[in-house]
């Protein structure tokens, strides 16, 4: 295990001072996630425009520097895009911390592609996985409209 | 299948007991335990032990996943669905329990009714009567026949529209009857009635498929099953853990705790609460590994062999009476010698290294019912041998000549 | 005292966690095993094994009188009266969740009152929630001050007419905070009200006399005592245990089993339901023997030694934060570091092998009066050294080195 | 250990065609005893005098050879005595069993001893212990007039 590949410089970068934090005005949609092991939050609050794509994205949330990092750059990625194409890349991510794979999304750009691949380093760290993910389960469940809470220990 | 080489797997064959080799047939009590299963405990304990879930250490994630990997293992091995559907507990006891208590909180009001069998062990009887006691349920008795079997047509005529469980053995542990309990299912889902099934006696002896058998609830003991004490497991279909109530509360089991509310976590740590027998259950599923080492068939025939083999000799013991001659009977034996009582008999056979049973064996229904207030009980696990059984016969024969009678 | 010698004790300490030495700072979680009870555990399985009580062949007898044995032991270990004062369960959380559930079916009614503490473990919450949730029962909570101190004034206060009882820790898993529970004791008893003490963590690190306390209930676990998993004890005074209801129903609780009514075994067997952790238990006799050996005094001093020696050398961090401030502390550790989660730095800790935990350790009601979500927490055992808290020191330091920090 | 120890003669006589057996008629006294563990069931019927002696002793009971042995032989050995005499010769009798000692009683003459003293071989068949002293403990309640039925997990 290497701490220099889960604490990449992009992540450190983003934990300590993440993007789009707070709550943004005029949002359609909001949930929260929670992960009872460790005690990590997120409240993710979205606008989806009249074209049912991403107008903002920001989140409030307390947690460690996987779990911020992760939130900070979903909000970058997510922009602009259709409720489907968040699926898409959401799933990508998924896989690629599960099953070692690259990420393949054709929504992403090389450099957006790199900024997630810098959340690899997690897949050695199995109790990390979750940190990493709850941002992204928690924005699935607003674009739902889920009522219940992202609870990490109910996603598989 | 070579026995001996299986025999030779438990260290505990190689003891005396009172000078004479160790003859063991009291396996439906709690088995012997193979050096596989004996040696991951010490392992555990010497080079990785720690708590589960809680902590991030690397100690603590490979507890967690060792212990995951027996959910999985027990999963597979009864064919569940989803691994959450395993809840492990102490004991076969407390899983009944704990349906017992959280299906009655939610389901059953005064006069509502339960249907058990004679044939239940206390285990399956005593958390009912909690029910009873405390919410004037009623509980119906399923009749046994005389050869121990249970008699459906009754069973069927039992059920009512206020019939709200069935609980029934899977296989008896005094009579040894295998329960036709997919029929009883059967019966059950047409009437929309939810049965749980003890499956102590059953999952160490026969093959158990829980989605085959479509049942709601499957209770079954790790210690029964070559597995360390300690370990319980109850199956549950999902639908039903997620809308019981939780049963203990405390660590582990809650998602958010405030002052004035907790929220619980979702399936299976809703029913996990504090430190779970962690070195146990991560051990139990060397016991599974062992049962699959061997094959489920050739377990079954080779007890079958054996039961067979003992029926026959037992049943030219002057005076001695099997008790129930069941439909289908697995390798438990019940018996009576006239004018001895079954403590005599236990007694005197422990004297020649035979390890046998004694007493109503937590059935004092079942025995109530035929009559008798005590039986002696041989049962037979995967390492009894025909020698085994040719000792047992002699040492019965020997406890007329010790009592001084004819 | 010599301290290598007793970590010599312990097989784990010669592995490797990440290529580094283990420094295990986790034992408020679970403590390690001394191979002497390792051993016991192997050797019972290995040569002894058989379930207890039920049979009367050798190996049960045997089995029987060793498991009594470990109900004497404790008994002496915390100075008991009686020995059917001491009930095994699977782990602390049921001994607590048997108190509330059975004591709450008699004693507790709608707009009754329970007093805990802002300091306990969920274990001690979540049993007396469902007294709330099902009965209308109203929790109130003494509150603690910012050293971690609960505020005896204000329990005090508290207690009302309406105060049915008072369950709380005898020493925190988060702030190491020694309770004055025998004055808690005192005032309850002048206004007649019975307490329960959580003693998970005292019974490990503090000397208990549930005689001298003159407590009712006293509740801990044998995996933080050097003990096996699966095994937790009730001390309630026999006055108690005759009076309550039984909690789990099964087998060998029972007296007389009948079709219309069951009648329920006497002590302590009204308790112990199904099979019981057989082995564990047996060993745990082990355990208390381990800690014995070393002397209560000086595994304290010892003790005391090094959570000096921590708290000093962990003051010095630059931006380090030690959680609580309390008048009696014992070994329990936790603290912040600025800018850094506490998952953050388990995982850096845990790739220079040093086992800490980090969350809410099962205290989100502290945490939350604390304005805290989580906190690292360093706990210490017999085994522990000043070796292993320079190394943990800087491990610490390496954090902030790691997340690249000023 | 001796199986001849425990079962001798005397009590495979006695188990075989125990004495006293029956209700008798205008009892004074009774108690139910039971041992849970193996259902040893004992119905002691007890007719004192006036002068308070045991006039007539009987019981009922279901149980192996050493527990109707000892409960026959005890019906032989108390008839004629007051309730004290009684509790010195189960005292007696207890003691021995446990202490491994003689029979120390004043009350019984040496037959009457070698009779109880043909008890001692449960000694070392410990679950066998209670088989021997349900039948006394019962005998006892039912002297000191207790409701309760006995039940041999609360005898010490
Ligand atoms: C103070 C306290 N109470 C209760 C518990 C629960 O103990 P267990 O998990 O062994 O049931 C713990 C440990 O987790 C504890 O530290
Ligand atoms: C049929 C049956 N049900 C339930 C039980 C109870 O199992 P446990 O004692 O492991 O809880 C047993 C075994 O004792 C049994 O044979």
């Amino acid at each position: 295990m290497d701490l220099k590949q889960l604490y990449q410089d992009i992540i450190l970068e983003h934990g300590k001072s993440p993007r789009n934090l707070g709550r943004c005005k005029d949002y359609s949609h909001e949930a929260k996630g929670y992960n009872p092991l460790c005690g990590d939050k997120v409240h993710v609050y979205l606008k989806l425009n009249n074209e049912k794509k991403v107008e903002n994205l920001t989140f409030e949330g307390d947690g460690c520097a996987i779990s911020l990092a992760s939130a900070s750059i979903m909000t970058e990625l997510v922009k602009g895009k259709s409720s489907d194409e968040v699926k898409d890349i959401m799933n990508a991510f998924l896989n690629m911390i599960k099953n070692n794979s690259e990420i393949e999304s054709s929504y992403l750009d090389d450099d957006q592609k790199t900024k997630l691949m810098s959340l690899s380093g997690v897949k050695q760290f199995p109790m990390r996985v979750k940190c990493a993910t709850l941002s992204w389960h928690t924005l699935l469940s607003a674009l739902e409209r889920k009522k219940k809470d992202v609870n990490t220990e109910i996603i598989d | 299948m070579n026995i001996n080489e299986i025999k030779s797997q438990f260290p505990i064959f190689s003891k005396k007991i009172n000078g004479k080799q160790l003859v063991y047939l009291d396996s439906s009590n709690s088995s012997q335990k193979p050096l596989s299963v004996i040696n991951r405990l010490n392992d555990f304990y010497k080079n990785e032990f720690s708590n589960i879930g809680r902590s991030i250490h690397s100690l603590a994630v490979n507890a967690t996943n060792k212990f995951e990997e027996t959910r999985v293992g027990v999963k597979n091995f009864i064919n569940a669905k989803f691994k959450e559907e395993i809840i492990f507990t102490k004991n076969a006891t407390e899983a009944i329990n704990l349906v017992a208590t959280t299906f009655g909180q939610k389901y059953i009001k005064d006069g509502d009714e339960i249907i058990i069998t004679e044939l239940e062990h206390h285990s399956n009887y005593v958390p009912w009567n909690f029910l009873r006691e405390n919410k004037k349920a009623i509980i119906k008795f399923a009749p046994i026949n005389e050869d121990g079997d249970i008699v459906i047509s009754k069973l069927q005529e039992l059920i009512t529209s206020k019939t709200k469980i069935i609980a029934v053995s899977h296989l008896s542990n005094v009579t040894g009857t295998i329960v036709p309990i997919k029929e009883i299912i059967e019966i059950a889902r047409k009437k929309n009635v939810p049965v749980l099934v003890d499956g102590c006696q059953s999952v160490p002896h026969i093959s158990v498929d829980v989605s085959d058998l479509d049942c709601d609830f499957y209770a079954f003991s790790g210690h029964k099953v070559y597995g360390p004490t300690g370990v319980g497991i109850l199956y549950a279909k999902k639908k039903w853990l997620e809308k019981l109530p939780p049963y203990i509360g405390g660590g582990a089991m809650i998602s958010e705790v405030k002052k004035d509310k907790i929220t619980y976590a979702p399936l299976p740590e809703k029913y996990e609460a504090g430190t779970m027998p962690t070195a146990e259950v991560i051990t139990f599923n060397e016991s599974i590994k062992f049962i699959k080492s061997i094959g489920m068939d050739n377990l079954i025939k080779h007890e079958k062999e054996i039961t067979n083999y003992a029926l026959e000799k037992l049943k030219k013991i002057n005076s001695l009476k099997i008790i129930g001659n069941p439909k289908n009977k697995a390798g438990v034996i019940a018996f009576t010698l006239k004018g001895v009582h079954p403590h005599d008999i236990a007694t005197i056979l422990d004297e020649d290294g035979v390890a046998i049973r004694a007493g109503h064996h937590c059935c004092q229904i079942l025995h109530e019912r035929l009559n008798l207030t005590a039986t002696a009980r041989a049962s037979i696990g995967i390492y009894n041998t025909k020698e085994d059984i040719d000792i047992l016969c002699k040492a019965i024969e020997n406890c007329r000549k010790v009592l001084d009678l004819k």
